[in-house]
């Protein structure tokens, strides 16, 4: 209990500095946080799935993808779209996706389940990589960005680094409380008792296919949600966003930051973003910062031996020692 | 502008961002074109303009989705006061996306997407190199003169292989030519023995193909492997042929491509180029070298004529759209849409060499369809 | 039989189950009642462990049919079979070892509410089923470690976890499979008498090694070898039976034991 | 398409199967038997690769280059068993995912700062430097054949290797229980650390042989990567039959696919295993 509240004063306290950020007036750092918290959406939308259902997924891309690319077709080139209904879309076909894919993909178990997950989502890759209509593999531009107007009032100007900036930081936070709502509800509660044993969950009368697919369902649409705001952020979407590379790395985030705890892949991905930015950036380190992959590689490898619950982890070490000193069996 | 401003403009140094690939399929080309840049700025004592260069540098991995945030990076926390990248398309598409909104001065050192001097021109933006379209289109006169009028077109299915494709086809048709087939390899695979057999059975007069890097080495092997070559004549866009001559062996000889540059150019100015690039990095320079070079040489023109004061836009840009570059390549102007008018040559693989064999096209210029500025 | 019986609650008709070639539950049929305690025994691989699980819907029987109050429901999946009232303990502990005890019945319990998909109440918030979680806990003998995480419970308290969450989903039939397997001589005593005291209200098959354990609760004994039944009535006869005595025992005298 | 070429066609496609299969073969081993996730496997096949470039270039000799390539993979994969993987095999598979993710990336630079980012070509041995003519213009390399009968070789080895040997008991026992094996006096570590050396050699192995036809250059690890798993999964975990039959799947698929729907070739082979996955969750012959 300790230990969440430990966790929860972080966020807290997290969330503060973020909202402060934009204080100080750094055009650059500022868009790089906001594309960090944004990639932090699109981990915890993954971590619904990886460690709290129990199912591994190596396409998570595709809805990435697939919800910018929904974006900017239905972006008319010179006017800018509203956000009222070209975000919900954009979540809705997602979740489609995420439905029919999902009674398909829901079948398998384990490897097969990451293999075939992968396999759905290069089909995706495909379809835009090598036909005309979302611009091929060069990608296609979002010219205006979309509005938020209420009653003929311009409520949000996403042109604006800090508006933007803003509105993902308390997405990213709205995201955060509904996933821990849901997953503190019986809903949720089944969800962990079908990742830690999907047997005795059907054995108890739960026909966990029906709360996997809600899960799968629900993971897709906030994904989407974080590929809406990321083709929102730099007006340009293009296939390598629906690669098994991104598929990939928001695994990395989740598995690196600690699967199963919703603020793990938050930190994962600030970790990987960030460490990327500090390794490669030769005005810092010089001519060693050429050599980024080996010195982020290395960071990988240890977490991966010696942090067992991922960075994460490290704020549970310290509660063990701090309650009793009895380590988790 | 008052002359304390002035001089202090002067004598800050330069910013220049390079945003290349350093890792990845295409690290070979973000190291050439940075010491291509790099050999350049030497000639002129370290200073365009008077002002001292520094660099700023970024790996874009390829990868572009990175690249608009990659861009800011530059612009905005580094302030620099040129952007040169990419090599890939979609990163430039990206970098292209950012600098229509900030304005900053971009070069294009290597990338051959059409749109980026057709219709996403704008006064900021330049290419140092060429298009698609200009590497390709005078293929189809070459082919045509030689009797070839069917032939089969083979590349990967991504937009710069359709844009190869594009160029080529709308130059060939032109003189009476025929593609018959058109032959698509998922990128970036590698395995091309089903449409070689594939090709074998249509038997064309010629086969045209664009790839380039592992992916050329891979077909010229394996066109030769498949007994095709000596039987059917193979040309392509220079790229199927370049930087790979040493490690494909004799498979590549005999192989005709057109392109603005060559390894044997009776031009002074390459020869010492070519001698001044060993000099300084201990290795043979290759094409993305060049275009560094001249990446460099088209900034310095610009920098030069307004001595350093780069706030100094509007004068900026007139000196570099009428510089008059003398490129290892030939001398070259710049087009309105800002890319190379440039000869681009017929040259045949003897050896591990391009060399020469004519001018293809005198002062080819593309012909940036969609550029409304 | 002596008495006359009410309509089975529980009834197989003829349930086969063939894996490759070999019949692992060959023409089975054995009624289940309210009330009454039905013990299976056989050596191992007599097929009593592939019965319970054809009887809960973890695998499909190739052919025969298994009632339910009536209704057929062979073939069901095994969380329509739990949603129908039939409940299954495992052999081998199968409990969510990182969850407290409580949180185990909870789990349980919540399959049996409409709540289950309410997304935005915390998963503390319905008071039936914290009742139905609470009742089972204390049926089972498992109060006093409530909060307990289930992962730090003596192997007979997880056998008896096992039981609680089995009670949670309010079953009118429960499978026990071993459920004294690996138990020490008191906590056996404790599960008897719980089985004992269930079985007023449930109709019980109760799967075992342990004879004295067997002989103490079944109403009514079933003797499986090789898949097939060899003897079925009440614990009396059966043990009487010198068919039972010469093929199970090998003319051992354990029975009487 | 004559019949003639749809036969040719055929070959291209048995011969691109055969090729994939001896790529996954050592990934069937690692996954298989021990369960570990090996995103490196594309690295020690790029490894294998640039070892083959490089020694042969000292040696003047392919054989030669795998002759000694072969020893050198195997101890670097004792080496990260011993370092590394057996540090995790009691975790979750997933951590075994991060940390061969780590070890691509420093795969990736260390080959980059040891042999450079150029295109290396390899030379086909002098003695398998012919072509046997097919019809009139096209003709078929014999190295290619070469490499399919080493295929052929490998798969029956790998059968009879886990099939008929006291190693291959060892290495099943091993495979389903692990608590067993060792109280059978089974050293279950050398099991363990014997496979994972046979999977990255193979891996190697493939790279070397594959190097000539190939080429070698940045990058080439992560290509066949995905394609491995794709028949890994496909065939079912463990077995090297199913691998076999995917890999022959596979190869005709993309053959035909790249001749017969152009458009879509670049997503056939996915389109496949999402067909296969769905009818057989388990993969072809996936133990059940």
């Amino acid at each position: 209990m300790r230990a969440l509240r430990l966790a929860e004063l972080l966020l807290l306290l997290l969330f503060a500095l973020l909202a402060l950020f934009p204080l100080i007036d750094s055009t650059f750092y500022t868009q790089l946080i906001t594309k960090v918290m944004i990639m932090a959406i699109f981990a915890m939308s993954l971590d619904l799935l990886v460690g709290y259902t129990g199912l591994v997924s190596f396409g998570h891309a595709a809805y990435f993808g697939l919800s910018g690319y929904v974006l900017a077709l239905v972006a008319p080139q010179y006017e800018a779209v509203s956000l009222w209904w070209s975000l919900p879309a954009a979540m809705l076909v997602c979740a489609l996706f995420a439905l029919i894919t999902g009674i398909l993909v829901l079948r398998t178990k384990g490897i097969y389940f990451i293999m075939v997950t992968l396999a759905f989502a290069q089909m995706v890759f495909f379809v835009f990589h090598d036909t005309k209509f979302g611009g091929g593999s060069d990608g296609i531009y979002i010219y205006a960005k979309p509005t938020l107007v209420i009653a003929g009032f311009q409520v949000l100007n996403l042109e604006k680094l800090n508006q933007l900036f803003y509105l993902v930081l308390i997405i990213m936070a709205a995201v955060y409380l509904l996933l821990r709502r849901i997953l503190g509800s019986t809903f949720g509660r089944a969800l962990l008792g079908i990742k830690e044993n999907e047997h005795r969950m059907r054995a108890l009368g739960f026909p966990t296919f029906g709360y996997k697919l809600s899960s799968y369902v629900l993971s897709g649409a906030l994904g989407g949600l974080a590929g809406y705001l990321a083709a929102v952020q730099y007006g340009f979407v293009n296939p390598e966003i629906l690669s098994w590379h991104q598929s990939g790395a928001v695994l990395m985030m989740v598995i690196m930051g600690g699967m199963g705890t919703l603020y793990g892949p938050v930190v994962g991905a600030f970790a990987f973003v960030l460490l990327q930015e500090v390794l490669s950036d030769q005005g810092f380190l010089g001519p060693v910062a050429k050599h980024w992959q080996l010195a982020m590689g290395i960071f990988v490898i240890l977490v991966a031996l010696y942090l067992p619950q991922g960075l994460a982890g490290l704020l549970r070490r310290r509660k063990a020692e701090a309650s009793d000193g009895s380590s988790d069996a | 502008m008052l002359p304390t401003a002035l001089a202090n403009a002067q004598s800050a140094k330069l910013r220049v961002g390079l945003m290349l690939p350093y890792t990845g399929t295409f690290a070979q080309l973000g190291t050439g074109v940075t010491n291509g840049f790099k050999l350049a700025v030497a000639e002129h004592g370290g200073k365009f303009g008077g002002r001292e260069v520094e660099y700023f540098v970024v790996d874009d991995e390829s990868n572009p989705g990175n690249a608009p945030a990659n861009a800011n990076k530059l612009i905005q926390r580094d302030k620099v006061d040129v952007l040169i990248g990419s090599v890939h398309s979609g990163v430039s598409l990206g970098i292209a996306k950012v600098v229509r909104e900030t304005g900053t001065l971009w070069i294009v050192p290597v990338s051959l997407a059409n749109e980026l001097t057709g219709p996403l021109c704008a006064p900021n933006i330049f290419r140092a190199s060429f298009s698609s379209w200009q590497t390709d289109f005078p293929l189809g006169k070459v082919l045509m003169q030689r009797g070839h009028k069917k032939v089969v077109h083979i590349t990967w299915n991504y937009v710069t292989g359709q844009e190869n494709l594009a160029g080529f086809k709308e130059g060939y048709e032109k003189e009476g030519g025929k593609i018959i087939k058109e032959l698509f390899v998922p990128f970036p695979q590698v395995e091309f023995q089903a449409l070689l057999t594939e090709i074998a059975s249509i038997k064309p007069d010629a086969v045209v193909a664009w790839f380039a890097g592992a992916g050329s080495a891979k077909f010229l092997k394996d066109y030769q492997a498949s007994g095709l070559k000596g039987k059917i004549p193979l040309f392509g866009s220079g790229y199927l042929t370049d930087g790979i001559l040493d490690a494909v062996g004799n498979a590549a000889e005999g192989v005709e491509t057109t392109f603005p540059y060559a390894d044997d150019l009776d031009i002074k100015k390459d020869k010492a180029f070519r001698l001044a690039y060993v000099k300084m990095f201990k290795m043979q320079p290759d094409t993305a070298a060049m275009l560094g070079y001249d990446t460099a040489q088209l900034y310095a023109a610009g920098v030069n004529a307004v001595k350093g004061d780069v706030a100094n836009k509007v004068a900026m840009i007139k000196a570099m759209e009428t510089a008059k570059i003398d490129s290892p390549r030939g001398q070259w102007t710049m087009s309105k849409s800002h890319n190379p008018v440039q000869d681009v040559y017929l040259r045949k693989v003897v050896g591990n060499e391009n060399k020469v064999v004519s001018v293809a096209s005198k002062a080819l210029a593309d012909p940036a369809q969609g550029c409304k500025a | 039989m002596a008495q006359a019986m009410p309509e089975a609650i529980l009834r197989t008709e003829s349930l086969t189950k063939r894996f490759g070639g070999l019949t692992a539950v060959d023409t089975v049929s054995i009624e289940l009642h309210v009330g009454e305690v039905h013990a299976v025994i056989g050596p191992n691989g007599a097929g009593k462990s592939t019965l319970t699980n054809l009887l809960s819907g973890d695998l499909r029987p190739t052919s025969g049919s298994v009632f339910f109050a009536g209704k057929d429901i062979a073939g069901l999946s095994s969380d329509r079979i739990s949603r129908l009232g039939i409940g299954r303990s495992y052999q081998k502990t199968n409990i969510f070892l990182p969850f407290s005890v409580f949180e185990n019945c909870r789990l349980a319990a919540q399959s049996r509410t409409p709540h289950a998909w309410r997304v935005f109440h915390g998963a503390a918030e319905f008071p039936d089923i914290n009742l139905m979680a609470e009742e089972a806990m204390v049926a089972a003998g498992l109060s006093q470690r409530r909060d307990m995480v289930a992962a730090a419970l003596s192997h007979g308290e997880q056998r008896q976890l096992e039981i609680a969450m089995c009670l949670a989903t309010r079953p009118r039939v429960l499978l026990l499979d071993e459920p004294l397997a690996g138990m020490g001589p008191q906590e056996s005593q404790d599960m008897v008498e719980l089985i004992q005291k269930l079985a007023g209200r449930h109709a019980i098959m109760l799967i075992e090694h342990d004879m004295d354990a067997v002989f103490a609760v079944a109403h009514k004994l079933t003797v499986m070898v090789n898949g097939e039944v060899l003897e079925s009535g009440v614990p009396e006869a059966v043990r009487g039976s010198p068919a039972v005595q010469t093929a199970y025992l090998g003319g051992e005298d354990f029975l009487n034991g | 398409m004559s019949f003639a070429f749809f036969l040719i066609q055929l070959l291209n496609g048995m011969q691109y199967g055969l090729l994939l299969f001896l790529v996954a073969s050592g990934l069937t081993l690692i996954f298989g038997i021990m369960g570990i996730i090996n995103l490196a496997h594309g690295s020690f096949y790029m490894v294998g690769a640039y070892l083959a470039w490089s020694l042969a270039g000292m040696t003047g000799s392919l054989t030669a280059a795998i002759l000694i390539g072969i020893p050198l993979t195997v101890v670097l994969g004792m080496f990260l068993e011993w370092l590394l993987m057996r540090r995790l095999y009691g975790r979750d598979h997933l951590y075994q995912v991060l940390l061969t993710y780590g070890l691509i990336l420093v795969f990736e630079e260390m080959r980059s700062i040891l042999w450079g980012d150029d295109v290396y070509g390899v030379k086909v041995p002098d003695l398998l430097n012919h072509s046997i003519a097919l019809t009139e213009n096209l003709s078929y390399p014999v190295y290619r054949l070469g490499i399919s009968a080493v295929c052929l070789l490998l798969a029956a080895g790998l059968y009879f290797l886990i099939k008929h040997t006291r190693l291959g008991m060892m290495i099943r026992a091993g495979a389903s229980n692990r608590e067993m094996a060792q109280s059978l006096g089974i050293n279950i570590k050398l099991v363990y650390t014997l496979v994972f050396a046979l999977g990255v050699a193979l891996a190697a192995f493939a790279g070397m042989i594959n190097a000539p036809v190939s080429s070698v250059y940045p990058g080439m690890g992560a290509q066949v990567l995905i394609i491995c798993f794709v028949i890994v999964v496909i065939g079912g975990i463990g077995s090297v039959k199913g691998a076999m039959a995917a890999s022959i799947m596979i190869g005709m698929a993309d053959t035909f696919g790249q001749i017969l729907v152009p458009e879509v070739a670049g997503m056939i082979v996915y389109l496949l295993m999402a067909v296969v996955l769905v009818w057989r969750p388990e993969g072809l012959f996936g133990r059940i």
